[in-house]
């Protein structure tokens, strides 16, 4: 039975699944005790499962995402959570050097069983330091799993793949996609971590996208469609391993790419989407294919200048007219940039 | 340390209102939604800010975090340019690239404030490992909270400080919250911060952030010491964030205190506290006051006014100073 | 704790001599380039490993350093396996992925070793953690040099085994160096360890590492107290290393530290002096002795002739277990 | 005057002469002022310049590198020096969050005049944790520059434009670079940080090689060259900013590439290189681009497996001869794997 629900909902409701279903699953985290829950997703936890299950913890990153680590070498499952991305940097020292390490290195004998769910920050002014989008840096470490879900569907079914997986999984959830909502179904399920999903076809041009950008590119392709240029999307909901062959072949049937990451341009994701087409369907490929991407500079705080920072779906759109030698679509320049620092007009910050 | 007189008695005080009007303001005009970035506002910390900042010289350098505005308005950090910065706006002490979380003042030695827990500590002890390498006598303050004490660089900071006996004082505003989690969930209840500095090599002390004048006379002695050679210090104050921990409003309701400590913290106001102490030693009287808080009420209308009528930066800006310009050696 | 039996004394010889002779054996042998990895000795260090270990159950969990034969060998670790792993051979702990700073035996609770300073020691608190979710009475100890406590996530580390009063027990060995480095560039002279400790609100204490029933006696009372359920202790023990920091050689002429001070710590021995003391009180007699050293030459031969026969890794194992397979939930 | 120096008397060398040109610059790191003086490179320098300008560290990466960009804004240039860049990662917090963002989030008020120098490990077992090569990460981070010499005549032109910049640099170093020796003038001068370098010409297929890689690329290039075909060897050895109008320059000619860089495949800085060259030179390609990277695992230990996973000029080799359609090179298959985990044969290990 399905259910609509939001992002936040799902991601609550599967946690609560797999800690019914698994004793060693436990939630820790900043805040995750609060009156705030993260953003809602561990809201009512800590009252079903109790304080020992579901932890606030002291501000140690590193040192807590290796006590995760120890307890899942003991059989553990544990979930982490950082209310922003940017914090988790603190504890790469462990999720780059023991985690993603720790099942080759010791000749495969043990797995680390940990799920690391970090936010990405953005708008109303969160600035330099917390509205990162890393998603890059654990995706180039050999022995993480990288995912992103987007929809609700696949942020409940990406998490519980993720808590059952022996390997650690990083969980990148944006902030302008909790409130999204739709059908859930009520059981447990699972999406698999390596797959692509296409979530519009089209023969005219392959728009690949990552996280929050699969809805700008959705909105590019509802307009390109208008003018009768039928774009196929494709969500890469999986960064690690990454699901190739979906995207080789959507290029080798559109012959056109463009990629759209939530991440930097340069060495971001959508740098590696470019390699594998490159590489792999370079034959196929009509012209170069291109990246929307943020600039190469940190996120800015003021509304301003965050809106011409942020790509957006008329980017996207732009960059496929030029591909197919369309003329560029009329539009109107940004009027209240206000409008653009928030992730639904109802929000009256801050986060 | 010899007592304040007077004056300077009234400039505490003063730089107390200053700083609660200020805040007051900028809680009373957030929801209109013009300042468009998260603030952690100080309400109910002025007395740690500003008996610090009384003790330094304008060539002294400071830092601090997230929760800034007290540190900066104290070092004497232009309120324009504040206010312009939280507006988004291109007289802001970042050009609006920063918002409220990172402050910076370079010209009365405000280096800087950051927003990751935890970040600004060491930057700190660099710019007094700095002034000794220059042989400069300036003292750095490194401000934080007491939940930055949980993270890893605390203890790297204060080791490395005192192991080249830096001129820095580390001033701990203990207000018992990181975000919305009490000390209970955070360390050991004899987990002791005070002891943790002095086990590293460095002289340390506790005070009460709600009395002005012992951070002021604490501060002096250690700041004087620092400055002498000394070593560095860590000093704590207890003192307790009034409104929620990011944002303008109470939250008291939502079920991590209660009102009834609120409350209690409120009663010791480090603001009305000191002004009914100076009112009742005759040190200002009623007119005085009215006075100051009229003139502070000017300042801040006319920093207001001049933050929304600023232009916002250039889109056509977004893009420079990724890279400081280089002039070679 | 009551004092050792006689057996339980000449196991405790018994165990430094088997990890001198294992290491000065793997010393004599490095020159031949078969071991083609980076090896940290325990020489000098045997006393605390053994004194330890002793009072840890089979079940008991323990985790390490870059210079973690000592422990690897005290917790019962295979010696076979031990040295496959040095030789790079597919008999290795790890199948030859690691080497000798990646020293791992599940079987008797080692369950791992890791190089990058200070790495293990969060780890080695999550699987106390681990244990106190689990309901078990297992007790962890956290291996590690004196060197490593002043990164960051040592005191994270500690706070958080504080605040959860976790079954682990710090075990700190002090060898006055980290690398080449001496104390006096890394911290302050008054900085104390177990006053740092403390402060964390653990308790902690200091000790002779030369004297293993000193280590025993300390660490057996910690031990209880902890797995009693009185929260996570530190312990600290002097010791010395005596050859180079990594590699096979000493190296007390190349300048950081001095012939004499190699000397004195070695006058100390661990082994021989507790040797000593056996024979003088009659608890064990020169051919017991002699018996002893003979069986473990025994065993290490057979050891070293294992790891040389043994496979190589099949180049077509390599990318073999990126990943574990999961089983589901 | 040019002698013949190695690599690491050039870093001495220009280490040496910032600090007599500048009593601002000073030199920190674990063991910088050892008896090894991290292999080499700054022995000597605290005789000359005394304990305060060049001094040993506790073992506290991540605080260090705050107190090295707090000193850089108060007017001193640090160099800081990790003996293998796995340490460095306790550092990102430091190094992402603040050094490369400071300029550029507070207003361009105040540069941060840093260089991290940072060693990559290889061979003798160094292992998982020992070897890694991580530019990738640095290179994706805006504000950081990133550079990585091959020559001892760049080693100390990068290396001194490095410190008289006001920004932060990477610098990373091979430890198979480090005894390589070439001509080095005696004067101070400056290797631009932004510029490619063409190191052979050729006009079959473009080989573009990061660090350590462009020794195997330029015996590639040889090997290739026996058989009648000449490729073009680019040394990337500023990797941020990229020289990338170079690199799209040499494909345009060639109009094959192949990249071969020290890290890891996926999202790794070959990833960057095409994802360049397949937007701005895709008419110009005549068949897919290639990388020669690490496979992405973690480095094994035991040399057999290290043989196996380092590519090498062989492999180089047979990629651009695939591409061009010619038979694979005969050659005979590795013996003695003991003779690849050492840069030299006088080697006798540990590093
Ligand atoms: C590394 C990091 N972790 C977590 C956060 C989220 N965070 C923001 S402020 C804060 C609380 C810090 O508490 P304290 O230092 O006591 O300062 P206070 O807010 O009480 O003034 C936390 C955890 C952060 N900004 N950076
Ligand atoms: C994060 C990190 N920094 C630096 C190093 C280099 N290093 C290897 S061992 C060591 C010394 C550690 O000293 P200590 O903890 O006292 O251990 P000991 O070698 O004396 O047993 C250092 C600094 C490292 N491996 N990891
Ligand atoms: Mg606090
Ligand atoms: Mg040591």
């Amino acid at each position: 039975m399905s259910r609509d629900l939001t992002f936040t909902q799902a991601v609550r409701e599967a946690t609560d699944q797999c800690m019914a279903a698994d004793a060693g699953v436990y939630v820790m985290g900043l805040g995750v005790t609060d009156p705030k829950g993260i953003f809602g997703t561990t809201l009512g936890l800590e009252e079903k499962y109790g304080p020992e299950r579901v932890l606030d913890m002291p501000a140690s990153e590193n040192a807590m995402t290796g006590v995760a680590i120890g307890s899942a070498l003991v059989g553990m499952r544990p979930i982490m959570a950082h209310q922003r991305v940017d914090f988790a940097i603190l504890a790469l020292d462990q999720i780059i050097n023991n985690a993603a390490k720790w099942h080759y290195m010791f000749g495969g004998q043990c797995g680390v069983p940990i799920v690391i769910r970090l936010m990405i920050g953005r708008g109303w002014g969160q600035g330099p330091q917390h509205s990162q989008s890393l998603q890059a840096i654990f995706a180039h470490i050999p022995g993480l799993k990288v995912v992103m879900p987007v929809t609700p569907h696949d942020a409940k079914g990406l998490m519980i793949a993720a808590v059952e997986d022996d390997n650690p999984v990083i969980l990148l959830e944006h902030r302008w996609l909790h409130n999204l909502h739709g059908p859930v179904p009520e059981e447990m399920y699972r999406v698999p971590l390596d797959k692509a999903a296409v979530r519009r076809e089209g023969g005219d041009a392959t728009i690949a996208a990552t996280s929050y950008m699969t809805l700008e590119a959705l909105r590019a392709a509802d307009d390109l469609s208008r003018t009768g240029i039928e774009a196929e999307v494709v969500e890469v909901r999986s960064l690690k391993p990454i699901d190739a062959d979906l995207l080789v072949e959507s290029v080798a049937k559109t012959g056109r790419l463009v990629v759209a990451d939530t991440g930097w341009r340069t060495l971001g994701f959508s740098a590696e989407i470019l390699a594998i087409c490159a590489e792999r369907a370079h034959a196929h490929l009509k012209c170069g294919p291109r990246r929307v991407a943020l600039p190469d500079i940190p996120t800015p705080t003021s509304h301003v200048l965050a809106a011409a920072y942020y790509p957006r779906a008329a980017d996207i759109e732009d960059n496929v007219r030029e591909m197919l030698g369309a003329p560029p679509a009329e539009r109107e320049r940004d009027g209240d940039t206000t409008l653009l620092d928030v992730p639904d007009p109802d929000f009256t910050g801050p986060f | 340390m010899k007592t304040p007189g007077s004056e300077a008695r009234t400039r505490l005080l003063r730089g107390m209102m200053r700083i609660r009007l200020i805040e007051e303001a900028i809680a009373d005009r957030y929801a209109e939604q013009q300042m468009r970035c998260p603030v952690h506002l100080s309400i109910g910390q002025e007395g740690i800010a500003v008996g610090v900042c009384a003790t330094l010289r304008a060539g002294d350098y400071t830092m601090s975090t997230h929760r800034a505005h007290a540190h900066y308005l104290a070092k004497g950090g232009s309120l324009k340019a504040m206010l312009g910065e939280l507006y988004g706006k291109e007289t802001g002490c970042c050009g609006g690239r920063g918002g409220s979380m990172h402050l910076v003042d370079r010209s009365v030695g405000f280096l800087g404030a950051t927003p990751i827990v935890g970040s600004s500590l060491p930057v700190a002890v660099g710019t007094a490992f700095g002034s000794q390498l220059q042989g400069e006598d300036r003292v750095t303050v490194a401000f934080f909270g007491e939940g930055t004490t949980e993270e890893g660089v605390f203890a790297e900071s204060v080791n490395f400080a005192a192991l080249k006996r830096l001129p820095v004082v580390f001033v701990c505003e203990n207000n018992l919250y990181s975000v919305y989690s009490p000390p209970e969930v955070r360390f050991h209840p004899d987990r002791d911060r005070v002891a943790l500095a002095k086990a590293h090599g460095i002289a340390a002390g506790k005070g009460d952030g709600n009395d002005v004048e012992q951070v002021l006379a604490m501060t002096g002695e250690a700041v004087a010491a620092v400055r002498a050679g000394s070593g560095p210090a860590f000093l704590e104050f207890d003192t307790y964030r009034w409104r929620e921990h990011c944002g303008p409003n109470y939250d008291n309701d939502i079920g991590y205190r209660t009102e009834e400590e609120f409350l209690a913290w409120q009663a010791q106001c480090p603001v009305s506290g000191y002004r009914s102490l100076l009112l009742e030693q005759g040190v200002v009287d009623g007119a005085a006051l009215d006075g100051i808080e009229a003139e502070i009420g000017r300042e801040i209308e006319a920093a207001l006014a001049d933050a929304r009528q600023a232009s916002f930066p250039s889109v056509e800006s977004m893009a420079a100073d990724l890279y400081a310009e280089s002039g070679g050696l």
